[in-house]
């Protein structure tokens, strides 16, 4: 009996979720981004009992302290203080808050209006599609740094601004991927089918078409979330995102920048900050595209 | 002879070319199904056969109303189907059904078998989970899968038992009409004739009736009662099996019928093919007059000109070939058929000597 | 005849995530001078993998050719194709051996004029200066039958048809006078009425030019039309090979016969198609039975065992009418050097079947587990092979009678007699 | 391939017309665009002042016609902090911008593609390794950062190289660096995956068959398919160093367009930015145009079309 059944899929686990697992614990790099991920993001839900010190305490007497592993340095300030002699270690752990809520409820928003938009467009076509991707269109024509440090300037900084302002200029991106991906499944064998069998619009996209869009979704997801907490800390570099008081990576790299020729850790730590987050979830990303991707899947088994 | 369970009149399905910077405008239109007009007898099977391009899937979808008809009317058990709204078109549904060629992707890879079966079932209102799960579990068993697969996804299964899913998706709403599109061309020999046989019993059983589409015109000649031949959007050749088997009279048909290698090589090896020169033409461009006339021996200035109809040479028989009753050229044309019948015939004396115990059930165990 | 290519005990593995995949499992044959060697399978049966891995054309990694030998005895030397240098296998390649693969649609770079693709092959193995090559590849354009070749040469392959394409792909194989020529299922893609085309052309050519030619095809029907020899290949194995006339009336394999059996026939009457149960094997595990033995009917113990090794087997022709003298012999040509010295063209099956079928009808051997309840009754009737008609009287009348059954092929088979 | 150009040049045209329009409302996305140039402390007179001098008090409809007509006559109004034509302003520092783009993008090519061809080519081996690796540091680094690294390093620490300025090729190179780097990136993973994908394609094998040499077959039918994808992913690149370069000129002091966007967003001189806005997304419109009709060239099945 088991000889009849194909020997290509080797978990023999039967669910969806199970095999998704079964290929994340198989992939050693995709492991790892998941780890780094979640450490990140329990280290930001728990920053008040993880931090050593209060993210605002100053302490002039000590400014500008080197690392611990520094001549001067003390295990007090593991990563150092700044010139106001607030903990490094500390407002890196809540700058992670600024980042992750800015990349969750900007990819939130952004996806949310992509996928309407874009399963409106793939889903009717024709005049409709015209004119959705023609805006979509625009908006990506204009190379997207400049399009929010203009908008970021015009609106002002604030937390609500910078998310509203990642989740709408991010949102044509997720439209001409959910269009597309739409546009593709409309097409494929089983929504024929399912139409053959009398399904109707409703039942073709709920049943069919959104769930098969969760794959590319989540993982352009991650890749753009991943973007845009790259994007926020550049506007707090420019001084365009959150207010200068909030401990956010851009604005201590911001900060750093002025004592870069002395005291170079100021910017080096909050930047190496984004580089294990941003490296965690594009390891995850490519995992997710290598998993989820079922024409990959295909090809490779 | 009772009433024709299916009546297709002057199909005719064009999608439109366009071409357009800003705004598109149509430039053109492929006609990959222009004005074809037969009928299926209820419990009979209508062999559609032709070469890719031809339009026979489309065909098939057109019926189905998977496309919306250009053109033309198509009547099912008394029912217009051209005619039905929306609404309707969906209560309609159960009635006619799919088998399509890529089991692959007809199957949605998310959901798991049982879903799949049920699904035509839930959208017609069936509610009662154990009501599902026991019709599930006996159509899975009339196709010759086990009731525990039910829990399985489409990817665990090999592309013969994946087709079986998709034609136990077709039944579940007990359909009297089955389109099936090349159901079995995808798979491998000894797979086809699990799967043919499979659908020919399960028309025994259940009364259904067909419209297979099909390349292969031996697969058609093993399962049709009807066969029509098509090439480039139009119909050649009509008729029941035995009479276009017999006597082939559409050069087309017998270019096809003699292209096709039968597996005797003493008569293999002498058969003198009929070549056909050239590629199909585009339909987008299809040539005027009669479609074959580029590629066919016996055209002459009229078929150039004229759009042959379908007319009837013998009962039962449809030929649309302005050559065929004519007085110089049609004898040869029939003299031809005659030559390709007996090449084929040749080989019906012999086979292999051994015979391999059929499997008595309709499944695999 | 002299041989011009001896492959023995070829076996091929692909590394994958999910094992040790096990493509070719020692396949042995000889391809003669000019003669046109059908190989028959379904998907998986490892003929294309053993065709390609010939000119190592399989990507290693994963692939790996894990033995064997394929000796070519071109004009000047002899050479082993498998354990040639990367240099000079490729001297052999599109020169002394043409291939044509199965999609003409994707074997084409589309970025290059088929001009060019046709050149590129002759320049590689010809002196030919550039005027010449372009006027070789014209020839050759035309002598696929490609209309008005000379404006052909500088299109690009989306211009051609799929048809037209495979007659390119033609023209690069035949390029520099190969000795063989390796078909992979190249009609297989293409319409009936195009494969016609393509199968006169590839007859024609080979016939003028004297190329031996290797012909996949899943398909009987080219194979009967092309080829005078046949290997019948089912999960990377030869199940059995024959002359194409003697294998194609009298299959010894169940496999073959099955697959006969389930062929519609564009001649034939209203018999039910036969159903060849189960699907194709695994490849995953190395085989250590019968192949073909979980979806056989005749299948008993034995063949669950022991893989069982080629056995002569029909009337024992020999190819090009020579004396009917292997017949007698029941040697299971287990070493490749005693294959050598055997007629050329002895039909051979791997299956124990005609040689064990007393043991067949020993009630006491329960019948295959995997085969049910039901196929007890099945075991002890229907389907008997023929040639144990008549000879055992304790055997059950078989349940098919068919009159069309040639009786010269009864009884003439005497190796199972004499076990 | 002349109906295909000129749908793209429509196409372009269009799109450039798009984003004059897109530009036009962002600026007046707040609904009062003189208050949001006028300096934070400024009077309500002083708004009054400016909402005048620009004509934000007519009609929106007129406003757009307005400002349309002069954009189609290369004037984008003036600058409100250098008082200076706005289009004069971005041509001055045009060459500054072009010449670390073009530094950028040739470092990023010149490192990116060799590797990832290498890597493509040896999966698994530590080439491979390499390339994926390079890829995904380049994706995860942000450039303003490694940036002021590259600063601490090559020019506080080791002094190889100025810290800011443009003065002569040698300061050049660490903002190339910066800005090449993700590009870089970007570049190794695409090369590399196109290498994979086309090495196993069937006239590959073809290739083979043949007996071709693998250095002829890389040259000649390898190089030229994956030289598809990469012309079609620069003129996006090009784009993204766009705004990259608002960083890397702010943080190197280079004097080009980059600096002069961070300039004007600083000093709310809304009618510099806009104007650089739509002369950066015109630049990279037909830059996309360039890379299409490159592409067309490689590809003759775009071509020939019918």
């Amino acid at each position: 009996m088991s000889s009849r059944i194909n020997a290509l899929d080797p978990s023999q686990t039967r669910s969806w979720l199970g095999r998704t697992l079964h290929y994340l614990l198989r992939d050693k790099a995709g492991a790892f981004g998941l780890v780094l991920f979640l450490f990140v993001v329990l280290s930001a839900v728990f920053a008040p009992y993880v931090a050593p010190h209060s993210p605002l305490q100053q302490d002039l007497h000590s400014s500008r302290m080197p690392p611990a592993w520094h001549e001067g340095g003390d295990w007090e300030h593991p990563l150092g203080t700044d010139n106001l002699g607030r903990d490094m270690l500390s407002r890196i752990i809540y700058g992670s808050r600024v980042s992750l809520t800015v990349g969750f409820f900007g990819v939130l928003i952004s996806m949310s209006l992509g996928l309407v938009l874009g399963a409106i467009a793939g889903y009717l076509g024709g005049r409709v599609d015209a004119v959705i991707m023609a805006i979509a269109n625009l908006f990506l024509a204009i190379p997207y740094l400049l399009l929010v440090v203009v908008v970021a300037a015009i609106l002002g900084r604030s937390l609500i601004n910078v998310i509203l302002i990642f989740g709408l200029t991010n949102a044509p991106l997720f439209v001409r991927i959910t269009r597309g991906e739409v546009f593709r499944i409309r097409k494929s064998g089983y929504v024929e089918s399912a139409v053959s069998i009398g399904a109707g619009r409703a039942r073709i996209l709920g049943h069919h078409i959104l769930p098969n869009l969760i794959g590319p979704m989540v993982t352009v997801a991650t890749f753009e979330m991943s973007g845009m907490i790259f994007y926020e800390a550049g506007l707090g570099f420019l001084g365009l995102s959150v207010p200068p008081g909030v401990p956010s990576w851009g604005n201590m790299l911001a900060h750093g920048r002025q004592y870069i020729t002395f005291s170079p850790w100021l910017a080096a730590f909050p930047g190496l900050a984004i580089v294990v987050t941003s490296l965690g979830m594009n390891l995850l990303g490519d995992w997710l595209r290598d998993v989820l991707d079922p024409k990959l899947r295909r090809t490779a088994s | 002879m009772s009433e024709p369970f299916v009546r297709v009149e002057n199909l005719k399905q064009h999608f439109p070319i366009t071409r357009g910077v800003v705004f598109s405008k149509q430039v053109g239109a492929i006609k990959a199904v222009d004005d074809v007009s037969f009928e299926i007898y209820p419990g009979e099977t209508l062999g559609l056969v032709g070469e890719s391009g031809c339009g026979k899937s489309t065909t098939g979808r057109s019926i189905l109303r998977l496309y919306e008809p250009t053109d033309g009317r198509v009547t099912i058990d008394g029912t217009e189907v051209t005619a039905l709204d929306d609404e309707a078109l969906r209560a309609f549904r159960p009635r006619m059904q799919m088998v399509f060629q890529d089991s692959y992707s007809s199957l949605n890879p998310r959901h798991s078998v049982a879903k799949i079966i049920s699904e035509p079932l839930v959208i017609q209102g069936t509610r009662d989970q154990r009501k599902l799960r026991d019709r599930v579990a006996e159509l899975l068993e009339l196709v010759g899968l086990e009731a525990d697969h039910m829990r399985r996804f489409p990817h665990e299964f090999s592309g013969g038992q994946r087709q079986r899913i998709g034609i136990a998706r077709a039944l579940s709403l007990n359909p009297q009409f089955i389109v099936c599109d090349e159901p079995i061309s995808a798979l491998d020999v000894s797979i086809q004739a699990q799967v043919v046989n499979l659908l020919k019993s399960l028309q025994r059983e259940l009364g259904l009736t067909y419209l297979f589409i099909a390349h292969d015109l031996s697969m058609v000649r093993h399962i049709s009662d009807r066969v029509a031949v098509m090439y480039l959007g139009k119909l050649a050749e009509f008729g029941r099996y035995d009479r276009i088997f017999s006597r082939p009279l559409h050069p087309y048909t017998q270019s096809l019928m003699s292209a096709v290698p039968i597996p005797v090589p003493e008569v293999e090896k002498k058969r003198q093919q009929i070549l056909l020169s050239g590629d199909v033409p585009s339909p987008a461009k299809p040539p005027p007059g009669c479609v074959f006339h580029t590629r066919c021996p016996f055209a002459a200035e009229r078929c150039r000109a004229e759009v042959p109809q379908q007319e009837e040479v013998e009962p039962d028989h449809f030929v649309a070939c302005h050559m065929v009753n004519d007085p110089t050229v049609g004898p040869q044309i029939t003299q031809r058929a005659g030559h390709i019948v007996e090449e084929v015939k040749a080989a019906s004396g012999t086979g292999p000597d051994r015979q391999f115990t059929p499997a008595r059930d309709v499944g695999n165990r | 005849m002299e041989p011009v290519l001896d492959v023995r005990d070829l076996a091929v593995q692909f590394e994958t995530v999910e094992g040790t995949l096990h493509a070719v499992n020692g396949v042995s044959f000889r391809l003669r001078r000019g003669e046109t060697l059908g190989i028959v399978g379904e998907s998986g049966s490892g003929k294309s993998v053993s065709m390609m891995s010939l000119l190592r054309l399989i990507p290693e990694p994963p692939g790996k050719i894990h033995r064997g030998r394929a000796l070519f005895y071109d004009a000047a030397e002899t050479v082993d194709l498998l354990s040639l240098s990367n240099r000079r296998i490729g001297f052999l390649r599109g020169n002394r051996i043409g291939y044509i693969f199965q999609d003409p649609m994707s074997s084409l770079n589309p970025l290059l004029t088929v001009g060019i693709q046709i050149r590129e092959s002759i320049e590689r193995h010809t002196r030919l200066s550039g005027t010449q090559a372009k006027q070789r590849a014209i020839e050759l354009l035309e002598l696929v039958g490609i209309p008005s070749a000379a404006q052909r040469y500088g299109n690009y392959p989306h211009q051609f048809s799929g048809g037209m394409r495979q007659r390119v792909m033609i023209a690069i194989a035949i390029s520099c006078d190969p000795a063989i020529l390796i078909a992979d299922e190249p009609t297989t893609a293409l319409d009936v009425t195009v494969q016609a085309q393509i199968l006169a052309l590839v007859r024609r050519l080979t016939q003028e030019l004297g190329i031996s030619v290797i012909w996949i095809s899943h398909d009987l029907g080219v194979i009967a039309s092309l080829a005078d020899r046949v290997l019948v290949m089912y999960g990377g194995t030869v199940v059995e090979r024959g002359d194409v006339e003697e294998l194609f009336t009298s299959p010894r394999h169940p496999y073959t016969v099955g697959l006969l059996g389930a062929l519609p026939k564009l001649q034939g009457g209203e018999e039910q198609l036969v159903n060849i149960r189960g699907t194709p094997p695994s490849l995953f595990s190395s085989p250590t039975q019968c192949p073909f033995e979980p979806r056989c009917p005749w299948a008993f113990a034995r063949c669950k065992t022991e893989r069982p090794p080629e056995f002569f087997a029909g009337t024992g022709r020999v190819y090009l009418g020579g004396t009917e003298s292997a017949s007698t012999t029941q040697d299971t040509a287990e070493s490749p050097e005693q294959e050598a010295d055997e007629p050329f063209v002895a039909h051979r099956a791997a299956c124990f079947h005609d040689l064990d079928r007393d043991q067949e009808r020993d009630p006491s051997e329960p019948p295959a587990p995997a085969q049910g309840a039901d196929k007890a009754a099945e075991a002890a009737g229907i389907g008997a092979p023929p040639s144990a008609r008549g000879s055992a009287s304790t055997d059950p009348p078989p349940a098919h009678t068919d009159s069309r059954q040639p009786s010269r092929l009864t009884g003439d088979r005497t190796g199972a007699e004499e076990l | 391939m002349q109906r295909y150009l000129f749908s793209r040049v429509i196409q372009s045209l269009a799109l450039i017309l798009g984003v004059l329009v897109l530009v036009f409302f962002l600026v007046r996305l707040t609904g009062d665009p003189a208050r949001l140039m006028a300096p934070r402390d400024a009077s309500p007179e002083r708004v009054e002042q400016i909402r005048e001098q620009y004509g934000f008090d007519r009609p929106i409809m007129v406003q757009l016609t307005e400002y349309l007509s002069h954009a189609a006559r290369g004037d984008f109004g003036t600058s409100y902090h250098y008082r200076a034509p706005a289009s004069e302003l971005i041509v001055t520092r045009l060459p500054a911008t072009l010449e670390l783009a073009l530094a950028a993008l040739a470092f990023a090519v010149v490192v990116a593609v060799p590797l990832g061809i290498l890597g493509g080519s040896n999966p698994g081996t530590v080439m491979d390794t390499l390339a994926r690796g390079v890829g995904l540091i380049g994706q995860t680094v942000p450039n303003f950062w490694l940036a002021l690294m590259l600063i601490v390093i090559f020019a506080v620490d080791l002094g190889w190289f100025p810290s800011f300025g443009r003065d002569g090729p040698r300061s050049l190179v660490l903002p190339a660096v910066a800005l090449g780097f993700f590009p870089l990136g970007q570049f190794v993973r695409l090369t590399r995956s196109a290498v994979l994908e086309v090495r196993s394609a069937d006239y590959v094998r073809t290739a083979y068959s043949k007996g071709l040499s693998t250095r002829i077959i890389y040259l000649r039918h390898i190089f030229r398919n994956v030289s598809i994808t990469l012309v079609s992913i620069i003129g996006v690149q090009f784009g993204y160093m766009l705004g990259g370069s608002i960083y890397i000129e702010s943080i190197f002091a280079w004097p080009g367009i980059g600096r002069m966007i961070n300039e004007a967003v600083q000093n709310r001189d809304f009618i510099l930015v806009q104007g650089i806005a739509v002369f950066s997304a015109g630049f990279v419109v037909v830059i996309q145009l360039l890379t299409d009709v490159a592409y067309a060239l490689i590809d003759p099945r775009i071509r020939y079309e019918e």
